[in-house]
């Protein structure tokens, strides 16, 4: 396993570069325009590049990919909430009444028709209560608030108009190269 | 099923033959780039329904046909919720803290837009009753004009609501009665302690209460508050404790008209319930234990085995009866017991139960066959699509 | 059974009673010292005078004396929510941190060491989250919101200074003479 | 228990020998009148701790000795609680939206007295870091002067108040890294995303931050953050996911020392764990997979065989590990899996256990038997009295 990818590279250098003097730091939750984690990663993950089959994780192994609204989904390979397909929305649309973060976690999953690794970038529905269906609480590579972006526990409805979470979409940001 | 966990002490030997690569003769190419976006509903279908707990803040909007939900709107906890009669709006009639548990009330009227579900604007009210699984405590005038809260604070009251105007009428007192069933454009009925009714006409612009004599032993045998009404036709029917039918219309003019009561019992050929004790008898019970299918003029009633005063209690059967004959026409088993039920409003209508767990059965109702299921999440409401 | 007891005259004609001019219907929630349904019921219940042993329901023949944290305890006869005796409360008793709700639903309850009828007041303590034990729900004479004081489905916080349902007490007001 | 009904068709033959006479040699007296009060608290036994899901709105303060519950405390979702070191309040950061789901963002530490558990007063705050289950967003100095609230708005910074002032100083900001770990009386340490840990001293009234030269790999094997510091004596230990831990020691001046880490496969005579894929492993997981007994210097720590990436998984068994020798003295089977673990710190230690239903375990330290139980409302955490 490489300890220093580029993945983990940018998120850090992502966290640690947000200067105290920064303007980011000074934008409130209130403000939907301005995103202050990326929307995309312009950098692609680097992590998942050398991993061969060998170095699949269980949920890998077990994944599929023909039904989003279960947890073995292969894109959910760390997700943690309730899915969007199953409360009115889809694999990357909000349901109806909800507000898409700008912000979200991320998670390098194998699509198992090619094998290949892929940048998935969890995007949080907000506005109201909780969906209740469909929970999944999967931990690929899964990490602490210190790596923010990489954590799933976070609600991450920064820059939407309420922080109020209703469920999680899984959005494809592309391949990990 | 992320649960299932292999716990072989060395799986390296899995190498070879890939799981994955068995199934997918064809893989879907994988898409770049996404963008996110927000669904909008297509317009309300006649099967759909809200699905709520008196103790949870999410109202589930479920199609019927297929058990999905299609969308969620949020409520504070002991919230009522209505569809406008043209189904463009969502009405939550709600009671918000604004620090939680304290600080200072809010009640309001939260309008959604009903393809959106985007808050639109709130209406604030002066107050309204707080009570869990209370259904007939909020309604909508047969023309969605106005909506009628019901307040006790604790003097009784009914608040009208220009919905239009977006605007409070005075309350309308009702003193010893409760609830607010709309009749028609301008009528609103009451159940009062007396076993009587008080019903509002506010036509002209004017509100005035008219009280029916006492009709009911509210004392021995009370008829529920989640009784059924329909405020298009002004005719609504009130189910007592031992399973007694109150025929009521009202709407046109002042005061109500009710009809000489029925038997649930008599119905399906049995003696009529009574209400003395250490008799085992079927009766209705539940949260939502009646619904009423106005096209076909049929009640469909919860009912189980048990002594009197187990109004609560969850049915073991679903009675469909015929408000015309008085005739219980089928008798369905439930596997699980129910609390709630309701009927869509269509012709080709769906029932819908509510396991006390919150599993919800959707049946058809020319067949009681089972069609579709849902989740919720407790012992839930129904409000069906008008 | 009497059908027009004197507990039931009285409850309507307390709820009948609050005429539409009434001080009482003017006084808001946040009003602590001012009960507006009565803190005792200063008439004594009538309608289990004449309840014999087979007029009995099947809460009072199964009920017990000795356990007051159990939903079959003799005086929760038309109890519903959390037994404040699981939550820090006693009997008569609200939680630490909650306040006792000046106004209460009653029940008429039968004690089966001396087979009498008692008045029973369920106070609600109020003012924290929903306690979460022992939940019952027991029915024995329980009527609805238009005889409100006999339904026990309303939140009875009226006159505390939060609404926020915590448990109920069950309060012994004397013997249904 | 009520719902336990007898359903035969008649029980008019019931009139002779009534039940309830069997039982009661002696009946009570029935009192006439009683009045209603309200209980407050004896001085705090060290046996107390607080029970909470991060998604329920009651704190239960629960007594180990019995499993009884002597009250409760309002928490908004996703708060943090904490004893004062005097036992004599009791701390709630939390957030609470002016509507619910909307309105304004009202950040606060609530406080109440630890006797009435009555609300004493609010100190409001610029912001805190909403996530689920974490207990180390939210710290109270060694001798209870300061509290510390970890913000992310998206930028990274320590909230330090003083709670006898009731005011909050100007943020401290520690890009990259999160948590608020109180050590002594003016220290907190938070961990970093390139697996340094930065040191807050706001001794003599500034706030400095010194920075550690990175200890461990956050990218292949994070440590928890929910792992155990104790602000008196300033010692710390960071659990890794594969177990390794991590003594930190802190607190007293700028900085913190970091010790040689270890294993605790390799403290019970296995291999230690790697994070390598396909490798079965005794690991660390659950929501608060460890605790720490200052007095005897313990760890606990649950643990379960699975793969890596599993640090979520409940407990199989609980480990107790000296952390002086880095042995591990006994493993203890768990009948139900387990997602949380804590101590009490005094001289006849309690443990508690919670599984993901909610159901409490409380176990005396000194034997690993059970000796309560309670009831909760999900998959709590515990804070334990100091």
């Amino acid at each position: 396993m490489t300890s220093q990818s580029r993945t983990e590279r940018f998120v850090r250098k992502l966290a640690r570069g947000t200067s105290r003097r920064s303007i980011l730091s000074r934008i409130g939750l209130g403000l939907v325009s301005a995103p202050v984690f990326p929307l995309l990663p312009v950098e692609r993950a680097h992590a998942a590049k050398d991993r061969s089959v060998q170095a699949k994780t269980s949920f890998a192994r077990h994944a599929q990919t023909t039904d989003d609204t279960k947890c073995d989904y292969w894109r959910y390979c760390a997700i943690d909430g309730s899915l969007c397909t199953c409360c009115g929305g889809g694999i990357h649309t909000c349901p109806p009444g909800t507000e898409a973060s700008p912000t979200s976690w991320v998670g390098t999953c194998i699509n198992p028709d090619d094998g290949k690794a892929y940048l998935i970038a969890y995007r949080d529905c907000c506005g109201t209560a909780d969906c209740g269906q469909c929970y999944c609480d999967n931990t690929d590579r899964g990490n602490q608030v210190y790596r923010p972006q990489e954590n799933n526990d976070i609600i991450w409805c920064f820059g939407a108009s309420s922080m109020e979470y209703h469920c999680s979409t899984a959005v494809m940001v592309g391949a990990a190269e | 099923m992320k649960k299932a966990k292999c716990l072989a002490i060395v799986l390296s030997l899995f190498s070879a033959a890939p799981a994955w690569a068995g199934g997918s003769a064809s893989p879907a190419p994988v898409p770049e780039v996404e963008e996110s976006d927000v669904a909008v509903l297509p317009p309300a279908g006649a099967h759909w329904m809200f699905a709520y707990f008196s103790f949870r803040n999410l109202a589930q909007l479920i199609d019927g046909d297929t058990g999905k939900q299609l969308g969620g709107v949020h409520i504070a906890q002991l919230s009522n919720i209505a569809f406008s009669p043209d189904k463009k709006h969502i009405y939550v009639a709600e009671t918000i803290w604004s620090k939680g548990n304290r600080g200072t009330r809010q009640d309001m009227i939260t309008v959604y837009d009903g393809r959106t579900l985007k808050l639109d604007h709130e209406i604030p009210l002066p107050g309204r009753l707080l009570a869990g699984d209370r259904l007939n405590t909020f309604s909508i005038s047969a023309d969605g004009r106005y909506a009628y809260v019901y307040d006790m604070a604790p003097a009784s009251s009914v608040i009208v609501v220009d919905l239009e105007k977006r605007k409070v009428l005075p309350p309308v007192e009702i003193p010893g009665c409760a609830l607010a069933f709309a009749a028609g454009n301008t009528g609103v009925v009451s159940v009062c302690g007396d076993g009587s009714l008080a019903v509002i006409s506010h036509a002209g612009g004017k509100a005035e209460v008219t009280q029916t004599a006492p009709f009911f032993d509210a004392g021995e045998d009370p008829v529920y508050d989640n009784s059924v009404f329909d405020a298009k036709s002004g005719k609504g029917y009130l189910l007592s404790y031992s399973g007694r039918v109150y025929e009521v219309t009202a709407g046109s003019g002042s005061g109500a008209q009710i009809a000489q009561p029925w038997s649930l019992q008599e119905g399906a050929h049995m003696p009529r319930a009574e209400t003395k004790p250490l008799v085992v008898n079927w009766l209705p019970g539940g949260q939502q234990p009646v619904a009423y299918d106005a096209a076909t003029g049929r009640l469909y009633v919860l009912m189980h085995k048990g002594e009197f005063w187990s109004y609560k209690e969850a049915g073991e059967e679903l009675w469909e009866v015929d408000v015309a004959t008085h005739k219980v026409l089928r008798r369905a088993a439930l596997d699980k017991p129910a609390m709630s039920v309701a009927v869509s409003q269509d012709k080709e209508p769906l029932l819908f139960l509510a396991e006390p767990g919150g599993a919800i059965h959707i049946w058809d109702a020319a067949t009681l066959s089972e069609k579709a299921s849902a989740a919720s999440m407790g012992p839930s409401h129904f409000v069906v699509a008008p």
